[in-house]
């Protein structure tokens, strides 16, 4: 591809979707109206398309294209460009951002068809598209940091989509807030990065990684992994996320599960070159990853809310893809990444028809025996539920079997990840299940709901048959034979291979991972189909256990309580100090130039002339004192 | 032809000093405004003289067609007040008192600046391009400054003349 | 085959400040003592463009300076301006010395 | 053209210093009699049309089918007597015909009619030009204050804020061509456009904010509110008459008509580009004054059709519709000029102005309807509020 093209065709992609926001958000709300989805939809097709004409036309090309737009600013040495990094691994989340948001957006013109805010929600959703495009094809740090800054304020504005009703404000603020403190964080370790290295293009900073100093170069990678934590929902910053399923459900498909979460996993791979030299950095990501991943599998057990667990179970997966990217698998992360963002797109999206199905209810508890109701809906569900439980052969076993595979290989102790990792493959096999079965199996616990539930729409369905396909197949055709799949040919060049790898035990590793998932999946059954242990006793015998669960380890009442007041303490005790010392200080100055004040005010005489003269007496002195000066030389 | 640009340029200076004498000088107060158009028109033209051809005519567009209009409006917009000069003079006394010794430093001045005695150069080509280059490359920051300054300008003189009622 | 030295120049800019200068202090209208802050800008402008020409350097820097300068004019007048019209409302009159509410 | 200053040796062996007077001369005398028998001519041509369009005769008295009526006219005018009220403001009453008429006079300095037919070719013309539209408003601000006649006054203070809100829609649909044109210079801009590829095809919307703020800068129809007959007697007019009157409206109005149809010919209809130029440079001429006369009877065409703005809509329009819409086009042609290689700029500017041409015709229809049906609304409301008591 020459680079005409190529220029061209990096310029559309971004560009589609701006245009459509500012077509829908200047003319959606007297004009077009009910056009703006169709609008929205169709430049995302474009976008996609050139996406995908990228892909082909440098598949057989090993570095990294730029494509300058224009100088963005240029004062003196500090020079940030608007342009973009074609390489691999940007053309693959053009890829992923590009189709999901596509099927997305023809699933919403359906979803949201009947809500007065429709033009408003095709005109943020594009917007944010354009941010996510910015983010992933920047290829400087200042650059990203604008698309990063772009989706969290269309993160908010979707969160709180439906603004008259208190708890979506609650919401956006909280996923605001949040979102603040980690972008405090990848501003400071952009600044640092600046700062050392004198450069934010990342070929410039990652060429020149050798003069900056360990414990700089740690305390970089700690700042950018705490922007991470709050933009990919990480411990300690992941509270928003479940907060944020308020949004339309498109939106938690879109923005808070496939694209924008996944911003922060994207960051670190592609600061890989930083991360690598930054000695315990990669060990704090992976330690966190892991963490994180267990902390919300468990919280997904017990909750109700269908689309609470979704949430849950989202952070888990961005776990793995932090311990992924923490044990030196990045091209692993990447591939599940990848395929997290189709199979649970299209959770969210069949949760999603069946919250429409049911006229806005999202408790399982009023759900059930909704699989003749919703064929459709429950077929691709559950492909994309075996998915995320990683049963082979879908999408999901390939690429969460590599993590923590990955980590196992690496040996020196990093074996407890790999432990950690398939005890929480189990963990997610059996919510899954439980989700899936308090859904669509048993007897119908609401029966008013059951009677009206409906299948959604030809718009809704066809984008969750596209996704149930990629779900399906989107593991064997990019990661098949394990670790030699198309994804590691692909990526490959981009990242040195950290470990080499043991192909005989893959085999007996892959097999206890599968076996861990599928017994997850059968403790689910029993338990709910078969009541066998019946739930309601499980929760009894371990209440505390339960309890602990249910209150989310009390991490939220903790942040509330404890954390926000402990700032309200500091804040008081600022605020006294200010009103002993520093005000009183300023008191008894204003009462001395008060003094002062009502003596010279005499000079005041309130004629413009006179405050004239006086300027022109001052000039005519310094004038006096330079000449004079001057003479004497 | 070396008698035709100082020739030119006596002319210009003429016109400006005469036309900055008559702003202060004439008790009417629209004379005043067009005596400072009249006198902006001959700062254009030693701009013009000076080679800085660019510089002119930014000068007649905004000087001339913007600010002396705008002034033209005041004047209109407050009234002509009657050229009342008997009322109150002892600040203008002081002044009297204050210009001799400006004036003084004036002619020192004037003095001081004849004996720069290079000529000025003018370069060939006119001044467009390197203007241009110079604000939009060297002194964008600045130039954007400048702009954000203008809009506060705007909103303010808006601010200030708005009346509470409307 | 320019042959007006530079000195020529600054003395017609001087001389325009001075004038400039003088008129804010011997008149009293405010509209007039505008237009002299006005001259005197203009006095300072030429005196830049005189010196940059000279001066011959591939940037123009003396230009630039009177391009910001234009911006501080029309911004001077627009408020300027505003501030004598809100006065007049106040107060019907423009002469500054009648104009002291501010006082203190 | 040679640069001002240099001597080049006249035709014909004649002195190369006297060539130069005689040039000037030759010039002056030139532009003189275009913009007189210019007027003269658009003058008839305007009355003829809308005896035309309104179906009658229009002048057919003097000479052949009325052709000399303004010949006749001029002649009146000169001949007739210099009336003055007594309470005019003399200096600057007799001045202000000159503050508007030089400008427009010395604007035609640089309108290039054909290769190398053209006062002088300075690279900052249209700079120029914009500065010397910017002078005219003086006059009539000073014609309306000197006339000491409230209507004049009026006249004078509202073509003051026309011109001035006016100025910024036209400067700015000039820089949309600049940047596409990349240079300030009449002929290189009108060079840029070879053959068909005209800047109308590639920039319509700014032709068409250009178009309307050039009607409202020249004081047409519907713009002519200064000189709105029905509410403000002739604004600053008025006291005019005779051949200072003749200056006002005759000679500057047409003259500035002339000006700004020649910029837009040069801007945006290729200027004197046409079939076999190349050839024989005079056609230029030729082909630029057709286009010029073109755009005029344009001009002439609206005034018949178009009924005139009130003042309020007046400044709404510009200050909510065209300077907005200016701005979107220069943002968007500069950032997809910068944005896109080569031929894909001058497509994609090409495409996104003619969607600009259709919204603005969308738009104004609508918010038209919208702001009537609002009016009659209210004065229903207040109606009722008023009939209430009574019934």
């Amino acid at each position: 591809m020459d680079d005409t093209t190529l220029r061209v065709l990096a310029t559309i992609v971004p560009l589609a979707p701006l245009a459509a926001f500012a077509i829908n958000v200047f003319f959606g709300r007297w004009r077009l109206q009910h056009l703006t989805g169709l609008i929205a939809s169709a430049a995302l097709a474009i976008s996609a398309l050139a996406a995908t004409g990228i892909l082909l036309g440098t598949l057989g090309r090993h570095d990294a294209a730029i494509v300058m737009l224009y100088r963005w600013i240029g004062v003196g040495t500090f020079q940030i460009d608007v342009s973009f990094q074609i390489d691999q691994l940007s053309t693959l989340m053009m890829l992923v951002v590009t189709w999901i948001s596509f099927l997305i957006h023809v699933y919403s013109m359906g979803y949201m068809h009947d809500d007065h805010g429709y033009w408003r929600f095709f005109s943020w959703l594009p917007l944010f598209v354009f941010f996510m495009l910015v983010l992933v094809m920047a290829d400087n740090y200042l650059l990203m940091f604008v698309g990063w800054e772009g989706v969290g304020l269309c993160s908010y504005l979707l969160i709180g989509f439906w603004f008259e009703k208190p708890a979506p404000q609650a919401a956006a603020n909280k996923a605001f807030w949040m979102n603040r403190i980690g972008d405090w964080g990848f501003m400071v370790g952009v600044i640092l990065i600046f700062l050392t290295f004198g450069s934010l293009a990342f070929r410039d900073v990652f060429a020149k990684v050798g003069i900056a100093q360990s414990e700089l170069l740690t305390a970089i990678c700690l700042f950018l992994f705490l922007g991470a934590t709050g933009k990919s929902a990480q411990i300690p910053l992941y509270t928003w996320l479940p907060d944020a399923m308020e949004g339309p459900t498109p939106v938690s498909a879109l923005i808070h599960a496939a694209t924008m979460v996944t911003a922060g996993v994207y960051m670190t791979a592609r600061s890989t070159p930083l991360f690598a030299e930054a000695g315990p950095a990669l060990l704090v990501v992976a330690v966190i990853g892991t963490a994180t991943a267990v902390l919300a599998a468990t919280i997904a057990l017990v909750q109700t809310d269908i689309k609470r667990v979704m949430a849950y179970s989202t952070v888990s997966q961005l776990g793995y893809m932090f311990l992924g990217v923490g044990v030196g698998a990045p091209i692993a992360a990447m591939f599940h990444l990848a395929t997290h963002a189709f199979f649970k797109a299209l959770l969210f999206l069949g949760s999603g028809s069946v919250i429409h199905a049911l006229g806005g209810q999202q408790d399982m508890r009023h759900m059930g025996g909704l699989k003749p109701k919703l064929p459709i809906t429950y077929w691709t569900m559950l492909i994309g539920g075996l998915a995320l439980a990683a049963i082979p052969p879908l999408a999901g076993f390939w690429s969460k079997d590599e993590i923590v595979n990955s980590a196992f290989f690496r040996g020196q102790g990093y074996e407890w990840f790999w432990a950690i990792g398939v005890t929480t493959g189990a963990l997610t096999a059996f919510y899954t299940m439980r989700m899936l079965w308090l859904t669509f199996h048993g007897a119908p616990r609401d029966r008013h709901l059951y009677e009206h539930a409906h299948e959604s729409p030809r718009v809704m369905t066809t984008p969750l048959i596209a996704l149930a396909v990629g779900a399906a197949l989107a593991g064997l055709v990019l990661g098949w034979p394990p670790d030699a799949g198309w994804v590691h040919q692909y990526l490959g060049p981009l990242f040195e291979r950290a470990e080499a790898i043991d192909y005989s035990r893959i085999a007996v590793l892959a097999t206890i991972s599968a076996v861990a998932g599928v017994l997850g999946l059968g403790l689910a059954w029993l338990t709910y189909a078969r009541r066998r242990p019946d739930p309601e006793r499980v929760a009894r015998t371990f209440a505390p256990l339960y309890t602990l669960l249910v209150n989310k380890w009390y991490l939220d009442a903790f942040y509330d309580h404890n954390v926000a007041g402990a700032f309200r303490w500091l804040f008081g005790a600022s605020w006294a100090f200010d009103l002993a010392f520093i005000d009183g200080f300023v008191n008894k100055l204003a009462a001395g130039f008060q003094i002062g004040g009502r003596n010279l005010r005499r000079l005041q005489t309130g004629i413009v002339g006179n405050y004239a003269l006086t300027i022109v007496l001052g000039l005519l002195f310094v004038g006096a004192a330079y000449a004079y000066l001057r003479l004497r030389q | 032809m070396d008698f035709i640009a100082p020739l030119i340029f006596v002319i210009l200076a003429a016109i400006v000093v005469a036309g900055g004498l008559a702003v202060v000088l004439l008790p009417r107060i629209t004379g005043s405004a067009l005596s400072m158009g009249l006198s902006f028109l001959g700062m254009a033209g030693l701009f013009a003289l000076l080679g800085a051809e660019t510089i002119a005519f930014f000068q007649v567009l905004i000087y001339v067609g913007a600010i002396t209009v705008l002034i033209l409006y005041g004047v209109m917009l407050t009234g002509v007040a009657p050229a009342g000069a008997d009322r109150r003079l002892f600040f203008q006394k002081q002044a009297g008192w204050a210009l001799v010794p400006l004036k003084f430093v004036g002619v020192v001045a004037t003095v001081f600046a004849l004996s720069f005695q290079s000529n000025v150069v003018q370069q060939p080509g006119g001044d467009l391009e390197p203007l241009a280059n110079a604000v939009f490359r060297d002194y964008a920051f600045p130039f954007e400054v400048a702009s954000v300054l203008l809009l506060a300008a705007m909103i303010g003189a808006i601010a200030l003349v708005k009346r509470g009622d409307d | 085959m320019l042959s007006v030295p530079l000195g020529w120049f600054i003395a017609v800019s001087s001389a325009l400040f001075f004038i400039g200068a003088a008129g804010v202090l011997v008149r009293r209208n405010a509209v007039v003592i505008l237009m002299c802050v006005e001259l005197m800008l203009n006095a300072a402008n030429l005196a830049l463009v005189a010196f940059s020409r000279r001066l011959s350097d591939a940037t123009p820097r003396g230009s630039v300076f009177v391009i910001f300068t234009f911006v501080i004019a029309a911004a001077e007048v627009a408020v300027g301006l505003a501030i004598v019209l809100a006065a007049y409302r106040n107060q019907p009159t423009v002469e500054v010395d009648e104009i002291h509410e501010l006082k203190g | 053209m040679s640069p001002p200053g240099v001597l080049v040796p006249g035709p014909f062996g004649i002195d190369p210093l006297v060539w130069v007077v005689l040039r000037l001369l030759i010039a002056v005398l030139l532009v003189v009699g275009l913009i007189f028998n210019g007027a003269l001519l658009q003058i008839l041509m305007e009355r003829k049309l809308q005896a035309w369009a309104q179906d009658r005769v229009g002048p057919y008295h003097v000479g052949p089918w009325g052709l000399l009526q303004t010949f006749a006219d001029a002649l009146k005018l000169i001949g007739k007597e210099d009336v003055r009220s007594r309470f005019t403001d003399a200096a600057f009453f007799l001045t202000a015909p000159a503050i508007t008429f030089t400008p427009m006079v010395a604007a035609w300095v640089v309108i290039p009619f054909a290769p190398g037919v053209q006062g002088i070719d300075i690279n900052i013309g249209l700079l120029y030009l914009s500065s010397l539209g910017a002078m005219g408003v003086l006059g009539i601000v000073i014609a309306g204050w000197a006339s000491n006649n409230k209507y004049s006054l009026i006249g004078g203070l509202r073509s003051a804020g026309q011109l001035i809100s006016y100025e910024v829609p036209q400067i700015l649909s000039l820089v949309t061509v600049v940047l596409l044109a990349g240079s300030l210079q009449l002929t290189k801009i009108a060079t840029a456009q070879p053959g068909l590829q005209l800047n109308l095809f590639i920039l319509p919307a700014a032709f068409l904010t250009y178009f309307i703020a050039a009607l409202a800068e020249t004081n047409r129809t519907p713009f002519d509110l200064p000189e709105a007959e029905s509410e403000l007697v002739a604004g600053y007019l008025t006291e005019y008459s005779g051949m200072r009157w003749g200056t006002f409206l005759a000679l500057t109005e047409y003259g500035n008509v002339t000006i700004v149809s020649s910029i837009m010919t040069t801007l945006w209809l290729g200027g004197w580009n046409g079939p076999l130029v190349d050839q024989a440079p005079i056609l230029g001429v030729l082909w630029f004054t057709l286009k010029v006369y073109v755009i005029i009877v344009a001009f002439m065409w609206i005034r018949l059709t178009l009924p005139r703005f009130r003042i309020d809509q007046l400044m709404n329009f510009c200050w909510k519709v065209l300077i907005p819409l200016t701005l979107t086009n220069l943002f968007v042609t500069a950032t997809l000029k910068v944005a896109l290689p080569a031929p894909w700029d001058l497509i994609a500017i090409g495409i996104l102005n003619w969607g600009l041409v259709a919204a603005f015709i969308v738009l104004i229809p609508r918010l038209q309807r919208r702001r009537l049906e609002r009016l009659r609304e209210r004065l229903r409301t207040e109606r009722e509020r008023t009939l209430a008591p009574t019934a």
